[in-house]
């Protein structure tokens, strides 16, 4: 089996990868969970540190004026790798929950009215479901489940059904599953929402790291993500969103920058985005995710799905192999996640066992434990691949697992 | 084919793996003086106690339910044994002393109980999994607590 | 006149504080907006970057487990820093801004009931006006202004004032003003607040920079801060609030993290700090925030603050001797703050100039617009110290602004 | 003791010093066709502009009311003198000329009524202070496209 690109070569990017775990070479599997990040982005991080860092926007001095740039060039780096449209339709956030909190109080309370109602899915992060949970509990919005099948397949007829009422104002739905690695049928739910009159939001925490994403491709409404399964730093996510309708969206929070003028008695908004970037923004952490961007950029998507799929397919082969051992999630469209359970042995001992041979792997319920309800599990172990994963490590963990579950025979 | 394991038993002890699979006390007594529950949200462990006292009061019989990994199941399992004939004051000492045991993986003062729950000891470098082997005594203390009747609920979170 | 501590070392830990400004010294008197990085905090990131890193709390492998401990020893260390009585009481946010929404969301809307008053002061941070603007429109919370004298300092009997009618629920104050440098005087404060009910907030992000806080000994019930500002990253603030405030207040920020069960119908809440914590947090933020923590309190607020009181007793001193120039805030306690305006070129043009030289002011108005208004002004230009300044920079700046003067004349 | 401040006057030379002391086109006119105001949030920066037109529909007459820098006040000024005789295209395509130039500091197809203000191209290194040039432009701009007996608001934002 061949892979699109050098993997040896890529791995030299990544200092972590050389380390070890009990005497064992690290084999990192929990890229879905964070992803290690390469040295470009380290060393972009450290030399706005050492030679070029001030706060930005409010400057007047060289220092600020050059920061200001190199952080405002993220926000032209995250709408070239989104095809936004304007830079002005990129809101940075704290991370993708920060996005979709965001989206839910001033697009949930600003334009939704009590009444209408939200789609998710069955097989959401706890981070698209809360927010909407605490919508519907304060502002008197419906919370619609859309089903999956047995695959783990968005069941799309269920999916239509429930637009029947006119009620629905929104859909907020993962683009792939951090757990199944089902990755939905975006074009299809766009049009489906659309001809029904309502927006579109997607989760993308997982999707923009295994393929391109153009959102006027999509022709979704919204698309959010975090930096840090993007190979960049904690600390920062993405919201893009329509100009028209971040126009028509009240601001969130409150604070500097965000602000056109104030008084004691009325302030008045900024233009987005800034209206939406209360405060000092993750100014380090923007540098640090315009350079992730680029690096994944110049790798380019074609090689790294092209690559995943080579992972994931393997993968499945192998574990498929390993007696007592089920694969949850059997979706024809997929991306670099693999999750799975032993008969014998709980997935936590199994991620425990894992480890102790130098194999991160995640078990739990992932955050989401509806999922999990919908599975009939309480947890499962999950295999998550990276740019830098290898056929290899996939071996490693199949052996290692064949001999874990004679372990526990 | 049990020296090709060593490099996994050093945490899963043949004790640990003995008591996930085959535990001694998993069962629902018959008659019981207390009971309470226990779950831990982060990993969906569950474990339900059930206490019989002795006429003076210590514990006469311990017996559980548990859905989780074998270190929990474990853990409960040693529990039952490790408590029996103690006192509620008793049993909170030897709790704490397990407590420091496996959030440490030392037992600097141990008595023969504490030794019986040693092979535990090895949770210490997985703080997450230390919760999997201290469920099932909040469980029980909360029982310890518990007005008869009532069914408490405990975290372990 | 001689400094507690030897500034030529400390400026050693600052690579940054060796660049030039077209081929001048960089003189950066912008610390007040965003402090430079020591050397510890960019390697502690670094580290964390290259040898140990994971996402956090999900874990169960030794890279997740480590980089847990590793996150959760930031909490540790603000905790002493502040005198916390307990970790838990320390909530991780992205930004004092972020902090200040949090509690205007939670405690604002969860616990203050329509028909209480908040008060803030005239010398606010819009971050500490906004939100309670917001506040006040959607949940009918009066705003009410305490006022300053023209010293810049708090007017006691009018702020006691305030408290007339009983309607009180909340202090929103700053610790020490972003534009005159005043300390509150935190103490008499709270006893005023606690005396008619009030709780109290402050807005530290400014005077955790310059001197020790105690939260305990302050006896206030909110403290907020902001880690850039504190030589730390940017990304990441800090919530102090006493436990049972916090286990009273409802969660803000739904998503993973902060969930103790999820289920479409219903969702129960992790304990405290993790109930405010939802998502991913900022992790190598947190690495590097202990970093900075710990290399403040190696230096000691002592130290800092002497070294600060005497730069900026000298700033004042040699500002107050050039014609046209006037200092804003005339506080008897006060911190390394030092506005001021000349009476022939606008702030922006005396910035510009300055920076030309080398020497980083900011101008504008530093995000406190009704304090301007207060004061009769448009803008002022700032400086601000920090630990790595010296009093031969606040020389250069005096000669320089006497340059500028004449320039303008 | 001009030579002791060559290190400041590379970006606010003589003509910037001198307009913003002492502007020729400050005053409110008399009479007018149309008026508009701008201000920058960000610094606090206020223009209004009056608009005087010649019986062909070209500028005959700019004045101007303007709170801020010695940056914003001189491209008043400046811009006051430039549009004369001008039609609101032609204006429009002066300002996209000046907008550039002050974006990059340099003006290829440089003509007269640039060259005239080039003397503000410096600011370029400064995104924030190239808003206090354009300011007045915006509100130029404003007027121009106003309704007669309004006044129109604009932000340099
Ligand atoms: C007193 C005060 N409060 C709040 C803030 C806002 O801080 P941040 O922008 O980091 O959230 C600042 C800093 O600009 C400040 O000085
Ligand atoms: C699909 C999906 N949505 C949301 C999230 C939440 O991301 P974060 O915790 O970085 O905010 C994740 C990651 O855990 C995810 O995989």
């Amino acid at each position: 089996m061949t892979v699109p690109f050098d993997v040896a070569r890529i791995r030299e990017d990544f200092p972590i990868l050389r380390q070890t775990i009990r005497g064992k070479p690290l084999v990192y599997l929990d890229s879905g969970a964070s992803a290690q990040k390469p040295r470009a982005v380290i060393d972009a991080m450290v030399q706005a540190m050492e030679t070029q860092y001030a706060n930005v926007h409010r400057g007047l001095h060289w220092m600020s004026e050059r920061t200001t740039d190199a952080y405002e060039a993220a926000r032209d780096a995250v709408a070239g790798l989104m095809n936004a449209r304007d830079r002005s339709e990129i809101v940075f956030t704290n991370s993708v929950t920060g996005s979709l909190n965001l989206v839910a109080h001033s697009y949930g309370r600003g334009i939704l009215k009590p009444g209408q109602a939200v789609i998710v899915s069955a097989m959401e992060h706890h981070s698209n479901i809360v927010p909407w949970q605490m919508l519907r509990d304060q502002h008197g919005v419906e919370l619609r489940i859309a089903p999956i099948d047995d695959n783990g397949e968005l069941d799309m007829q269920a999916f239509e059904a429930l637009f029947h009422d006119g009620k629905v104002g929104l859909v907020s739905i993962t683009h792939m599953s951090n757990v199944l690695g089902t990755v939905t049928p975006a074009g299809q739910i766009v049009r489906i929402a659309h001809a029904h009159g309502a927006k579109v939001m997607f989760d993308g925490a997982q999707a923009i790291v295994h393929r391109a994403v153009d959102v006027q491709a999509l022709d979704c409404d919204f698309y959010v993500w975090t930096g840090h399964k993007l190979y960049g730093p904690t600390g920062i996510g993405v919201l893009w969103a329509r100009r028209e309708i971040l126009d028509a969206m009240p601001p969130f929070l409150g604070g500097g920058d965000m602000i056109s003028s104030v008084t004691f008695e009325k302030s008045t908004w900024a233009q987005v985005p800034h209206k939406f970037e209360a405060g000092t923004p993750a100014i380090l952490e923007g540098i640090g995710l315009k350079a992730a961007v680029d690096w994944v950029r110049a790798i380019g998507f074609d090689a790294i799905a092209a690559h995943e799929a080579a992972l994931t397919d393997h993968a499945i082969a192998r574990l498929s192999r390993i007696e007592g051992l089920t694969i949850h999630g059997r979706a024809q469209d997929r991306g670099g996640v693999v999750s799975f359970t032993l008969d014998k042995a709980h997935a936590h001992d199994v991620a425990t066992l894992l480890d102790r041979q130098g194999i991160a792997v995640r078990a739990g319920h992932h955050c989401a434990e509806p999922l999990m309800q919908r599975l009939g599990l309480d947890s499962t172990a999950r295999a998550t691949f990276g740019i830098y994963t290898t056929l290899e490590e996939i071996d490693v963990l199949a052996d290692t697992l064949t001999r874990v579950r004679e372990f526990f025979q | 084919m049990a020296e090709t394991f060593d490099d996994l038993r050093d945490l899963y002890q043949e004790t640990i793996l003995d008591r996930g699979r085959h535990p001694r006390h998993a069962q629902r007594l018959a008659t019981f003086d207390a009971t309470a529950k226990g779950d831990n949200p982060m990993c969906g462990d569950r474990v339900q106690v059930w206490l019989r006292y002795a006429p003076d009061g210590t514990i006469a019989e311990t017996g559980f339910e548990a859905r989780g990994c074998a270190i929990s199941i474990a853990s409960a399992d040693l529990m039952a044994d490790s408590v029996q004939g103690r006192s509620k004051t008793d049993t909170a000492a030897l709790f704490a002393g397990f407590r420091d045991m496996v959030g440490s993986g030392v037992c600097p003062a141990c008595n023969p109980a504490l030794q019986q729950l040693a092979p535990l000891s090895g949770v210490h470098e997985y703080p997450s999994r230390v919760k999997c082997a201290t469920l099932p005594w909040h469980a029980l203390l909360a029982a310890l607590e518990s007005t008869p009747g009532n069914i408490e609920e405990t975290s372990s979170e």
